[in-house]
């Protein structure tokens, strides 16, 4: 039966940190100062303006976000800026119980794809979903897809221009 | 036709383990000189080496294809490295295709290599850096959140219900047992139920930890020649009758994520070039990308070898059982048999190799196979690489 | 000779220090604009899509995610290599030689401002459990090779010093070169050390920029352009990767995949045959060292051919008449593309200032930098 | 959609790649290191097909896959091929005093080592200066266990 007598030493977690095989460590100083360019650069300015900005690709009857200054359907420039609403419907949804390297969490996340209001159909960005329960059963009863939300902004005096300036997006009454 | 026919002719793997003693260039090694042995060629026989591997951040090292050349066997030969992502252990196979269809040369030594376990404080939190510096990565998302983002619509759109998505985790698992490189611990045992799946901790719902393919250390390579010196090498030459790869936009949330169109259109290259018009008929065994369970049947229904929410019902008939009318992930895939990225793409294509030759042993598919496909995804849910193969 | 490939549309960004007002997508679509208006095409018409890209110069992991939006490449046939773009380039000749594809185009970019630890990057190339622990500057590889290049004769440190002032005197000629310089070979050998004997002027600075290039097959030629440059050669060659078991003089990557690609043009003569070249100097030595490893100077002569001024404009062999990666600026993956793309701009006598007179053949070679020993090579023809 | 066309309105996000790594040695570095650190001798494997004696030693050999079974000790005595002095550190600060750097072979055996001298005046050294290890008292295995290199004593 093929494969046959195959290679590999598997190791359990304990051999590296006991000693029993030798390691070596390395912190890789790896930072950067991206470009935002044109149009996350805006994008940005107006988060920290409390707007969420789009462009519209008219040929294409398009609004899209996050923005870019090219349609990628028809390759033509973007034809204007729009500001669109902070409030949006749930594309579909999910309840993290782990952070980015795997440290569990006391209190679930709700990330979710939220369709923005003002954009084409279909069409948004993912955040998070908050005041919808801190528990699986409470959260699956509570949200849904296609459930409308609305943006939950930071103060203004402490928004930086991120992301981040909307907490979350919560449910919203029909 | 004016490309040369391209065959493989050896295949070579290492175990899946979670953490290898092994550095990645001995992992290569190891995998090539299976390869070649099993064709009885050696690296003098070999005139190119296309490599895939995924993210350098797993193995800690900066330009990490340069780094692994010499594992690879390509000390002063032409080498390169492709990357697509997850789709990299298959586009390996298709970049070797070209080497050699194109008549640059007769010979190409494809390997893959992926070695997760550097990466601390876990390989997941190298996945942080796929996503999107400026709109996504400060949210502190984590690989999972995707995939359980399009679990989610995929379950939605089609009403599909959780037990059968944990269906799939069970026929994979349990067929991982009769492969010999299967990664300890990933499976309870032989007796391992849907109630233990849908019992197993929720880590990102809806994907429970048993419908998740481990982190593995691990590498595979095949040898691919040209007609006339495959013929010389091996009686059983398997044939590579179609290559296809698409790639979908970037902006992944302004896609709907129930259906893999990239996939589609992957597979409607390859079928072109293979003279395929009605996969369900034509193709007798295939090695869908299941990383996650849900993904299989998702990926089915791109490969159009299932309408779009059908797969779901074929496989709860036992359709894609190892005993079915179409085979579907008999080595045991990612779920059982370990994911080490881009070498777990490159095992699904030589468990197609095997089992179109017969040598799968235990894991021989019960009905007579003439044509296989193996497939990987990649990337932000965006990436389709398809290889059919024939005897 | 088989079936050739031609260049039917190139398309680029100005080569600056800094490029703040363009995202990488916005870098790569204002080239990609060009090329495809040059060849008359739109995304639609391309068969397939050659990115090229490293993970950790990018700053994001899989850079295959964001490669292909601003090519206009949606649910098209796409992949990246990470590699020079010589080598992206031979994968668009591969494909187009299968005949299953007419149109290819082929895509790399500098991002190298965007970057705030350089040398952490290269030294983390390094072998962690033999190299790493040294902790020491990667630029520690260019100085023993250099030290080893002058040991054994192949040049004097005078004639290394001689290509910095050549390649920066003739940035000056090229608008689109941003560290041109008049300078001496003094100027060289008293700036500061940095790994003794490679001085400050003898390493490359970096610099930002994006190339689109836009390939065809030879039947389709005619209908996308009235002036096709001609792909009739290309080879890749990688050399053991590891220090320890290199060879510290010669580049023997380059000379392999010089041959390769000198075997696929019918060149059996280099050093007549190719009327200028484009050649990796990315430290001063390199150049002499490439040239020789392609064969175009015997060993040991490239260094006085420089001092006599055959490698200048208007000498007998021209070599990085744009002014090189020392004058045009080092732009990582994307060095491949600016010496192609001076090779085009030449073969169609386009060049204005800088115009090699009877350009026919030309060379572009790449090396993909400390402590790599890849290197690949490209022949282009009018 | 126009240009950014004053330097006001230029955006940068600041940010880095968040991993950090910890190696393993691979099967052919365990064994080099505990021998150097147990027995302060380096060992190099035999390829007889090639007819190579690779340093640092492999498991495999680079150019014919086969298994590196025979590994011998070296003699303590390697030679610089080439070297370097460095006036920069990683973070590219000026180094006040250069460190100098060697690629070291030894007698019989392909490769050698990449590492620091030491106890030696920059104008002392040169292309084929007999040098031996300075190794560390208390040796932990690995790189570190070799100080530097210095001119050979005897």
């Amino acid at each position: 039966m093929k494969p046959e007598n195959a290679r590999g030493v598997p190791l359990k977690d304990e051999d590296l940190k006991t000693g029993k095989v030798l390691t070596t460590e390395w912190r890789v100083k790896a930072d950067y100062a991206w470009d935002c360019g044109i149009a996350i650069g805006r994008y940005l300015d107006g988060l920290k303006e409390g707007k969420i900005m789009a462009t519209r690709c008219r040929r294409c009857r398009r609004t899209v976000v996050p923005p870019r200054v090219f349609c990628e359907w028809c390759f033509k420039p973007m034809d204007e800026w729009v500001e669109v609403r902070d409030t949006g419907r749930v594309n579909t949804f999910s309840v993290s119980f782990y952070s980015w390297d795997m440290t569990p969490l006391e209190k679930p996340e709700v990330p979710a794809i939220v369709e923005i209001d003002g954009c084409s159909p279909g069409v948004g960005f993912m955040h998070l979903l908050g005041e919808v329960g801190d528990n699986l059963e409470e959260i699956l009863r509570r949200v849904k897809v296609g459930m409308k939300v609305r943006a939950v902004w930071k103060p203004a005096d402490q928004r930086t221009g991120a992301i981040t300036d909307i907490l979350y997006f919560k449910p919203e009454e029909e | 036709m004016a490309y040369q026919r391209v065959a493989i002719v050896g295949a070579g793997i290492t175990k899946f383990v979670r953490r290898a003693q092994e550095t990645g260039k001995e992992l290569a090694a190891q995998a090539s000189k299976m390869a070649l042995d099993s064709c009885g060629m050696t690296m003098k026989d070999i005139e190119s080496v296309s490599l895939g591997t995924a993210p350098d951040a797993f193995d800690g090292v900066h330009m990490k294809g340069e780094y692994l050349a010499d594992g690879a066997g390509a000390t002063r030969k032409p080498f390169m490295r492709s990357f697509v992502g997850g789709g990299s252990g298959v586009y390996a196979i298709i970049h070797g295709w070209y080497h050699v269809a194109s008549g640059h040369f007769d010979t190409c030594l494809v390997v893959a290599e992926e070695k997760m376990s550097s990466t601390m404080p876990h390989p997941q939190a190298a996945f942080n850096t796929i996503y999107d510096q400026f709109t996504e990565r400060p949210l502190g998302v984590n690989l999972l959140w995707i995939f359980a983002l399009e679990m989610n619509r995929y379950m939605q759109v089609h009403k599909i219900p959780l037990e059968t998505i944990a269906q799939v985790s069970v026929k994979n698992k349990l067929n991982g047992l009769d492969h010999p490189c299967h990664q300890e611990g990933i499976t309870p045992g032989p007796h391992l139920t849907v109630k233990d799946v849908l019992e197993s901790e929720v880590m990102v719902w809806p994907v429970y930890r048993l419908m998740v393919s481990p982190v593995s250390d691990g590498a595979a390579a095949l040898v691919l020649a040209s007609e006339r010196v495959a013929k010389r090498m091996t009686d059983k030459p398997v044939w590579i009758e179609g290559v296809g790869w698409h790639l979908d936009t970037s902006y992944w949330t302004n896609r709907d994520l129930y259906y893999p169109r990239y996939v589609e259109y992957a597979a409607r290259m390859a079928y072109r070039m293979a003279g395929i018009t009605d996969p369900r008929k034509e193709i007798h065994v295939v090695e869908p990308y299941d990383p996650f369970a849900y993904k299989e049947l998702h990926h089915l229904e791109g490969l159009l070898l299932a309408d779009k929410g059908e797969a779901p019902r074929l496989l709860e008939k036992g359709v894609f059982n190892r005993d079915g009318e179409l085979p579907s992930c008999p080595s045991g895939g990612l779920l059982g048999v370990g994911n080490p990225i881009s070498a777990a793409g490159t095992m699904k294509v030589a468990e197609i190799f095997w089992q179109l030759r017969g040598e799968a042993g235990a894991r021989q598919v019960a009905r007579p196979v003439k044509r296989g496909l193996a497939q990987a995804w990649g990337d932000l849910m965006q990436v389709g690489t398809v290889v059919v193969l024939g005897r | 000779m088989r079936e050739r490939v031609a260049i039917a549309g190139v398309g680029c960004t100005a080569f600056a220090s800094v490029s703040p007002g363009s995202s990488y997508r916005e870098l790569t679509y204002e080239a990609a604009v060009k090329a495809y208006e040059e060849a008359g095409i739109e995304p639609k018409d391309v068969d397939s899509f050659v990115c090229t890209s490293e993970d950790f110069l990018e700053g994001y992991s899989i850079s295959d995610e964001y490669c292909n939006d601003q090519l206009g490449a949606v649910l098209k046939p796409a992949q990246t290599i990470p590699g020079d773009f010589l080598h992206s380039l031979a994968v668009g000749v591969m494909h187009i030689l299968t005949e299953r594809f007419d149109v290819v185009v082929v895509q790399a970019l500098s991002k190298a401002s965007n970057m705030k630890t350089i040398p952490e990057m290269i030294n983390f190339a390094l072998d962690p459990v033999l190299n790493r622990p040294l902790d020491i500057t990667a630029y520690a590889v260019a100085g023993l090779e250099m030290n080893r290049f002058l040991a054994e004769g192949k040049a004097t440190r005078e004639q290394c010093a001689a290509v910095v002032v050549k390649n920066k005197a003739n940035a000056l000629k090229n608008p689109s070169a941003g560290y041109g310089a008049s300078i001496t070979v003094d100027h060289v050998l008293d700036s500061e050390p940095v790994a003794e004997p490679v001085r400050l002027l003898d390493i490359a600075p970096y610099a930002d920029g994006a190339v689109v290039m836009v390939l065809c097959s030879e039947k389709l030629a005619p209908s996308l352009t009235d002036k096709p440059v001609w792909i009739t050669g290309i080879g890749w060659s990688t050399d053991s990767p590891t220090m320890e078991s290199r060879d510290w003089s010669e580049a023997v990557a380059v000379r392999l995949a010089g041959d390769m690609a000198y075997k696929m043009a019918g060149i059996t003569c280099p050093a007549k045959e190719i009327d200028l070249a484009e050649v990796n100097d990315e430290i001063s030595f390199k150049e002499l060292q490439h040239l020789e490893a392609l064969r175009l100077f015997e060993p040991g002569q490239a260094g006085r051919a420089t001092e006599d001024g055959k490698t200048s404009l208007g000498g007998t062999l021209p070599v990085n008449v744009s002014g090189g990666g020392l004058g045009v600026g080092h732009l990582f993956e994307c060095s491949g593309a600016q010496k192609v793309l001076e090779l085009v701009l030449q073969l169609r006598g386009e060049a204005v200032s800088r115009q090699v007179q009877g350009a026919g053949v030309g060379l572009a070679q790449a090396w993909r930098g400390i402590p790599t020993t890849s290197a690949a090579v490209a022949i282009l023809s009018a | 959609m126009g240009k950014i066309d004053r330097v006001g309105r230029i955006r940068t996000l600041h940010g880095d790649m968040g991993v950090w790594h910890k190696y393993t040695f691979g099967l052919a570095g365990e064994r080099f290191f505990r021998a150097l650190a147990e027995k302060g001798v380096l060992l190099a494997s035999r390829c007889e097909a090639c007819r190579k004696t690779y340093l640092p030693p492999k498991v495999y050999c680079p150019a014919c896959f086969a298994e590196l079974t025979v590994w011998a000790e070296l003699p303590p005595r390697g030679y610089v091929e080439t070297y370097t002095f460095l006036y920069e550190d990683l973070e590219e600060n000026r180094l006040t005093e250069p460190v100098a750097v060697a690629f070291i072979t030894f007698p019989g055996v392909d490769g050698g080592l990449v590492h620091r001298l030491g106890e030696v005046r920059p104008e002392e050294v040169c292309s084929g200066l007999e040098v031996e290890a300075v190794l560390a008292a208390e040796r932990s295995g690995g790189l570190q266990d070799i100080l530097y290199f210095r001119p050979s004593r005897e």
